[in-house]
């Protein structure tokens, strides 16, 4: 399953760059969420997938399977999900206070703080 | 020796609150440091004289190479007594010059760091120690041509100097880490004893080349010359001090201090005599251009420094008597006539010598120091300037090469250089008397007292040239040339070449003073030209360098994200591509082992995230990227992730809400991209997507190299953890670090989110 | 002041309980089976979203009772708090300190548990109904 | 069990904590803020003696052995730039007391402060690559919402490119982390330090290297990659009241610590982990640093606003700290560490000025400003002293940095970055010039109405805000002037950067 999964994130990732780089700031949001997927989807596949077996250890005393999937990434995709999310619902904010202020969706009205 | 440096700093800094108890005192209060310094000079030159150098060592940061060691010789003591002599002079004549000066304190605060700063310079032993005086001297120097601060004049002048002599610096300093790295050691003395050593390495040029570019722009060789005369935007006595006697010297003494390790090679000789030269006659010739006072000084300041270089190019005995014969007799006329040029200024009111005439009945002390000096500057006998011009026209007619060359450039120079004597010492005095902006009459005492001294020094040594020769500037001159020298100096040297050269630009410099307004007719006709000097390429290259920086601010700053998610992106694709498939190669060996399940629900998820990109409507672009979370939620679900599936949708529902939430209040996507615009950032798109899906693929064909470290998590998450979820149990303690530190990001979006929305909603409530 | 359908109303009127409850029964058993803090907090941090959504802002505070950001504080503090018993113990800060409390099994994971459960809920809350009180603001 | 790897992490967090719950007591908030600033210095301090004296100090987090829980680890650099935390934490706390304004402390500016600390020295102080991240995340987060409290359309645009920009850096870290597990199978910094070793083909693990080094190279504002420093730093210098400016507290901080952290974890990489190809890895860190040195010289050299050519120094001087990294000698790695502790120190102290002086005069604007020098001359001395120590005068903090980086380059053979070196502090020193030219030493211009109307609440509290200046140009100078103390640190921390097996034992112990 795992080449599959290499040409999604890769579909995701440059779907996230294409909307990244319009000028509408919803959609640089729109893309920041899609990005922040695909890393985590990443994490995920490169440390292997494994099916039906989650890294639950059985509440009656059975011993695990042999084969269980990788309880560690799982974890730091955890992690990385809610960072993710905290960025986010930030970002989301962030263009509305942006809109209201500039009072356009467009990012090159937004180029004072340079040159 | 480390105090009688390090005093002048201390004083410095106590100025302020002297200046509070003395008033107008402190001026002379002052000067008593370095006429203390002299004093203890003069002390220890019996001992220098007979052991040949005293030397103090001191550590201070030896890894850096700087140490508090000083080291003083013939050559350290005889610029020591200069400096602090010259410097107990100038600190009484800026009490008069600047007396009533709101900032007096402040001048006296930088001329003492200066004072010191330059003492720290000659008798440094340390080459690092050298370096810090050296560049202490170029930023004391910037404060000081910029005193007058509001005048942007005085700014722009100041900070020509400082450029200059700072781009010198730089070169210096990779010269002396050179020294070190080809001589191993941070010591002058002991560098300088194993002379063979350096000039035979391979580094030797680049290093001499370093050198000299400190040497030349300090001192204000050609084509450096040019900040030297813009200097003079400061107070005269700053003039005086460092720009005749003291800072330009600097130079001039780090090449006599080389000259015993690198001089005598054939890229040193031709080097310092064809710069010497060139900035000989330049100098001579500029100072017959113009009519402000101080600007010809310091253009014949610019010839002396010229001559002083060429001298130690010739090298050789004769030379290096000459050198430092010419050396002090400059710093004694050079001071003295600023010092005149300032009294004029202070006193008249004007800086222009057209607009002076008759003056030496108004100003007769002055008149009379002026005259002296200028017959020094001059070279006429009997002054000191005569014996140090015979010296060094001697010194020329021996140089073992150019020969024909410096002699023409020597006798150019110096028959323009009695017209430049002839017209700061006559026109301003004799004639008809003028109306000056002031009414004129003579300077006070304290202003007197400066060029007195100097002017009877030129006299006095010029009738009895021993009382200098024999010791001081014998010693003097065995360190430069690095072997005994013995210095028999006496007024007459009877009828030879040299005489006849004197007479010959004696008299046909004092025609071209007679006839200068003519000249300058002439010379003025040629401005154009000499207007195209290397100052015009300073200009210029400061122009340039203001519109570089705004050409690549243009295209590096545009102020479009794009440009730079574009450029950040390019980065990285292109150089982890090419880290990838240039030298590793991509791998695509891998088994599919699918379900069909499994295959719809990825499809679906990346069918989503392209229709996100896709929709014009901001609905359905968010549904479909919430479409895209929620086949991720189920890919979890699929590979055994219970915790991130639940986690993954929630979230995912979250966003959602918070997007619909703002979207509410956002206008509709409108077309805003060209399709150029579009296939680009389609290229940059697609080419990122591949990159990772051709990494991932060569990791995962790579496979795990190590066991994971999860194994021992999965063996201790019962038995240590307590736990059966053993995802739960990483998260809250294997790895409980992490998500401390992820509750904290949620907080911080949280406060984030309420500063935006809720401060500025406070502040449009108060107005 | 009431917005949303009579559909949605009488969905939040049975939903957001259950989901209370729901949530902390996930926060508890979250060590052994899927759920945790994070999980329970999102779900909690979702009901009253829902209740926001339908009763408005106003009563979803009445309903609170503490400020969300208060919850965030207090989340931090639970938080911070149980690296340090361990430091007693003359342990590595974090190390698990398991006590029976009358039975129970408590312990510094819990607490963490807990202090992450507050930190999530507050922190979601925060968000949306700052948003929606202000969006009221400026309509 | 060594607390004070720990508490430098802990405090801040507690502190922010502690802030948050007293959300609506300013006294309360200030009180911590300063207590807690202290705190992290005393406690800094505490752990670079102990470093001292053993070399590494090390705790496991959760009492899990390494590699298998969250390592803190701290070597004689972590242990610096955790007292420079401190230190920079406490100046910025107390120059924030009379500048912040009422709106910004009801808002979370403590809490933020507090947990922006946290941040970094976490960040400094983690042994494991994951919770690296977690710290940059942490960091960042703080930094975002420094950066728009007020609330302008700058902050609000300069926020949106910071943000992206940091995101995507941070998706490449993630990824990179991603891609390194699923090979390597570990996060402890020592262990994959380890395991990389024992690979073979070293030329997929540079790969990951190119990947951390672009991610760390945006966060450090490295060339091309430094386009948000400039967004981070918004300014409305034609609005002349005080609280419409991102608070200068907030620029100082930024410009002192944030993308230091950047560079640390590029070294602490670059050194630890990915030293296996240095001929390839690091020609292209030179060549960056090269790049980043010329581009940020020359779009400082372009600006007119006392901030921004402020920031736009940073550029150039994360150049040189690469500089050391890259050129790899024990010498340069001296000069690279010597240089990232001088430039906190000065940097932070600039920007602390630039809001003295804004206090004083109303605007940040070089044309508009003047006469400061005439009017304040002991303002002037205290920005003279860090202007010329980045600019590299001796006998200044700057000169001994850029001395030792120089000599290091012409020792390795490098002429052309020496040149590079040589020519960007000319043109550091032409700038700070500039503003010394335009805002002290000119004569001020007609003063507008505007400006005339806050002159009397201008010089309140000033002492205040020049007490924590004062102290860091104490600073600069006590460096420049012991400079072998300073040297000697930076050497000893250079030697142990050079060898990681040291550190790779200190974690793990030592292997058979």
């Amino acid at each position: 399953m795992e080449p599959v999964m290499a040409v999604v994130i890769g579909v995701i990732y440059a779907t996230a760059i294409y909307m990244m780089l319009r000028r509408s700031i919803v959609k640089l949001v729109i893309g920041l969420i899609l990005i922040s997927n695909a890393a985590n989807l990443l994490i995920f596949t490169v440390a292997g997938m494994t099916r039906d077996a989650p890294p639950l250890i059985p509440m009656n005393g059975d011993p695990l399977g042999d084969v269980i999937a990788d309880p560690l990434p799982q974890a730091l995709v955890l992690t990385a999900i809610v960072i993710a999310f905290g960025v986010l619902s930030f970002a989301v904010v962030l263009i509305r206070r942006a809109y209201q202020v500039v009072g356009v969706d467009d990012l090159d009205q937004m180029k004072d703080t340079d040159t | 020796m480390q105090i009688a440096v390090l005093t002048g700093f201390v004083l410095a800094i106590l100025v302020p609150f002297l200046s509070r108890w003395c008033g107008s005192r402190t001026g002379m209060v002052l000067a008593l440091y370095p006429a203390a310094v002299a004093l203890w000079l003069v002390s220890l030159a019996p001992a220098v004289l007979q052991s040949g150098g005293i030397y103090f060592e001191q550590a201070w940061a030896p890894s850096l190479g700087l140490s508090l060691s000083f080291w003083l010789d013939g050559l350290s003591l005889l610029f020591g007594l200069l400096i602090s002599g010259i410097g107990t002079l100038i600190i009484l004549y800026a009490s008069g010059y600047l007396h009533g000066h709101p900032q007096i304190a402040r001048f006296y605060v930088l001329i003492l760091s200066f004072m010191s700063s330059m003492l720290g310079v000659v008798m440094a032993d340390g080459l690092m120690t050298l370096f810090v005086f050296w560049e202490l001297t170029s930023i004391t120097s910037y404060m000081l041509i910029g005193f007058n601060h509001e005048d942007a004049a005085a700014r722009k002048s100041a900070l020509q100097g400082l450029l200059v002599t700072f781009t010198g610096g730089l070169a210096l300093l990779s010269g002396l880490i050179l020294l070190n790295v080809v001589g191993g050691s941070w010591s002058l003395q002991t560098l300088l004893d194993d002379g063979e050593a350096l000039r035979e390495h391979a580094l030797y040029l680049p290093m001499l080349l370093c050198l000299l570019g400190g040497a030349f722009t300090k001192s204000a060789q050609f084509p450096f010359h040019f900040w030297l005369p813009n200097a003079m935007a400061a107070p005269t006595p700053v003039s005086a001090y460092l720009h005749s006697a003291t800072m330009v010297k600097a130079g001039i003494y780090l090449m006599a201090r080389l000259q015993p390790g690198l001089g005598g090679t054939e890229v040193w000789m031709t080097l310092l005599c064809i710069v010497g030269a060139i900035t000989m006659v330049v100098g001579a010739f500029l100072a017959i251009r113009f009519t402000g006072i101080k600007k010809v000084l310091a253009y014949s300041t610019v010839m002396a420094l010229g001559t002083l270089t060429m001298l130690l190019g010739i090298g050789g005995e004769a030379a290096m008597i000459a050198f430092v014969s010419f050396l002090t007799a400059h710093s004694l006329y050079k001071g003295a006539l600023f010092m005149v040029a300032g009294a004029l200024d202070h006193e008249t009111g004007t800086k222009d010598i057209d607009e002076m005439g008759g003056l030496r009945r108004a100003m007769p002390v002055t008149a009379l120091c002026a005259f002296v000096a200028a017959l020094s500057l001059g070279g006429v006998i009997p002054l000191f300037g005569f014996v140090a011009k015979e010296l060094m026209f001697e010194a020329v007619l021996d140089a073992p090469r150019f020969t024909g060359f410096l002699i023409g450039m020597s006798l150019l120079a110096s028959v323009l250089v009695v017209a430049a004597a002839g017209i700061v010492a006559l026109r301003p005095f004799f004639g008809a008397l003028k109306t000056t902006p002031k009414t004129p009459h003579e300077a006070p005492l304290s202003m007197l007292a400066g060029p007195c001294v100097l002017a009877g020094l030129s006299l006095l040594l010029g009738f009895m040239p021993w009382l200098a020769g024999d010791g001081l500037l014998s010693a003097a001159a065995s360190a430069v040339a690095g072997s005994e020298v013995v210095t028999d100096l006496y007024l007459w040297h009877g009828i030879n070449t040299a005489l006849m050269m004197s007479m010959f630009s004696l008299c046909i410099g004092l025609l071209v003073c007679w006839r200068w307004p003519d000249v300058r007719g002439v010379i003025h006709r040629f401005s154009p030209v000499l207007d195209r000097g290397p100052e015009a390429g300073y200009w210029k290259l400061m122009d340039l360098l203001v519109r570089v920086s705004e050409w690549q601010t243009r295209l590096l700053q545009s102020g479009y994200m794009r440009n730079y998610l574009i450029l950040t992106l390019l980065s990285f694709v292109g150089l982890t591509g090419y880290t990838l498939l240039a030298r590793h190669g991509p791998v695509l060996e891998f088994e599919l082992d699918v379900r069909l399940q499994e295959v719809v629900v990825a499809l679906v998820t990346a069918a989503s995230a392209v229709v996100a990109c896709m929709m014009r409507s901001r609905l359905a672009a968010v549904a479909a990227a919430g479409v895209m979370g929620f086949g991720i939620a189920l890919i979890f679900l699929l590979f055994s992730a219970p915790d991130l599936a639940i986690t993954q949708l929630l979230i995912e529902t979250l966003t959602v809400i918070l997007l619909i939430l703002v979207l509410f209040r956002m206008p509709q996507f409108s077309s805003l991209s060209t399709p150029m615009e579009r296939v680009r950032d389609m290229l940059v798109a697609v080419g990122t997507g591949v990159l990772m899906t051709l990494l991932i693929l060569t990791i995962l064909g790579q496979g795990h190299l190590f066991t994971s470290i999860s194994e021992y998590m999965i063996d201790n998450s019962e038995p240590l953890g307590h736990g059966h979820n053993i995802v739960n149990v990483i998260l809250v303690d294997f790895r409980a670090l992490d998500t401390l530190g992820e509750i904290f990001v949620l907080s911080l979006a949280a406060i984030g989110v309420l500063a935006m929305l809720r401060l500025q909603a406070k502040e449009k409530k108060a107005p | 002041m009431k917005t949303g359908t009579l559909i949605l109303t009488v969905a939040a009127q049975t939903l957001v309980p259950l989901q209370i409850l729901f949530s902390l029964f996930l926060l508890l058993r979250g060590h052994d089976e899927p759920g945790g803090g994070f999980i329970a907090g999102l779900v909690v941090a979702g009901a009253f979203a829902l209740h926001q959504f339908v009763n408005g802002p106003q009563a979803t505070r009445r309903l609170l009772r503490v400020d969300p950001r208060d919850c965030i504080g207090i989340g931090l503090l639970l938080g911070v708090g149980s690296a340090f018993p361990a430091w007693w113990q003359g342990e590595p800060f974090l190390t698990a300190q398991w006590w029976d409390v009358m039975g129970l099994k408590l312990s510094t994971p819990l607490i963490f548990d807990i202090g992450v459960y507050l930190v999530v809920l507050g922190s979601v809350l925060t968000a949306v109904i700052t948003l929606t009180e202000v969006d009221k603001d400026e309509t | 069990m060594s607390p004070e790897v720990a508490l430098p992490i802990l405090i801040p967090l507690t502190a922010g904590a502690l802030s948050m719950a007293f959300w609506r007591s300013r006294l309360m908030q200030r009180l911590i803020g300063i207590a807690g600033t202290a705190a992290l210095l005393g406690v800094g301090i505490w752990l670079f003696v102990s470093v001292q004296s053993q070399g590494y100090v090390i705790m496991n987090a959760g009492g899990w052995a390494a590699p298998f829980g969250i390592t803190l680890v701290a070597d004689l650099l972590s242990a610096i730039m955790v007292v420079l935390t401190g230190i920079i934490g406490f100046a910025v706390a107390l120059f924030s007391l009379p500048t912040i304004g009422r709106g910004h402390e009801t808002f979370g500016y403590y809490p933020l402060l507090h947990l922006l600390l946290a941040g970094v020295a976490g960040a400094f102080l983690t042994g494991d690559i994951f919770n690296l991240y977690v710290w940059f995340e942490v960091m960042l987060l703080a930094s975002f919402a420094l950066l728009i409290l007020g609330g302008e359309r700058a902050q609000m645009e300069g926020a949106i490119k910071y943000v992206t920009l940091n995101l995507l850096s941070s998706v490449i870290f993630l990824s990179a982390i991603g891609l390194l597990y699923g090979l390597l199978g570990t996060l402890n910094m020592a262990d994959i330090a380890r395991r990389i070793a024992l690979v073979e083909d070293n030329t997929l693990i540079d790969v990951i290297a190119v990947m951390f080094m672009i991610s760390f190279g945006i966060k450090a504002a490295a060339f091309p990659l430094f386009f948000w420093l400039p967004a981070a730093f918004p300014l409305f210098f034609w609005l002349p009241a005080a609280y419409h400016t991102p608070p200068v507290a907030v620029s100082a901080l930024f410009a002192g610590l944030l993308t230091k952290v950047g560079v640390y974890a590029l070294f602490r990489v670059f050194t630890l982990m990915f030293n296996q190809s240095v001929d390839f890895t690091h020609e292209i860190l030179l060549w960056g640093a090269g790049l980043t040195m010329i581009t940020g010289v020359l779009g400082a050299a372009a600006q007119f606003e006392f901030r921004r050519i402020l920031s736009f120094h940073i550029v150039s001087q994360i150049g040189y700290m690469m500089m050391g990294l890259a050129l790899f000698t024990p010498l340069a790695l001296v000069g690279g560490v010597f240089y990232i502790l001088h430039h906190i120190i000065v940097k932070t102290n600039l920007f602390l000025i630039s809001g003295v002086v804004y206090r004083l005069k109303g605007t940040h604007d070089l044309k508009r400003l003047g006469g400061v020098y005439k009017a304040w001359p002991l303002l002037g001395v205290l920005f003279l002293i860090p202007a010329l120590s980045l600019a590299g005068v001796p006998p200044l903090s700057g000169f001994f940095a850029k001395f030792v980086l120089i000599r290091a380059s012409i020792e390795a053979g490098h002429f052309t970055i020496t040149v590079v070196a040589l020519l960007v502090g000319l043109l550091t020193l032409y700038s700070m010039t500039k503003i010394w030219a335009e805002v002290f030493w000119k004569k001020a211009p007609e003063e507008e109405d505007a400006s005339k109307a806050m002159a009397p609440v201008a010089t309140r509290h000033l002492w205040l805000m020049l007490l924590p200046v004062v102290g860091l140009a104490a600073c600069t100078v006590f460096i420049g002037l012991n400079g072998q103390l300073l040297y000697d640190v930076a050497e000893a921390s250079a030697a142990q950067l050079l060898d990681p097996q040291a550190y790779i034992d200190a974690v793990l112990g030592e292997q058979p």
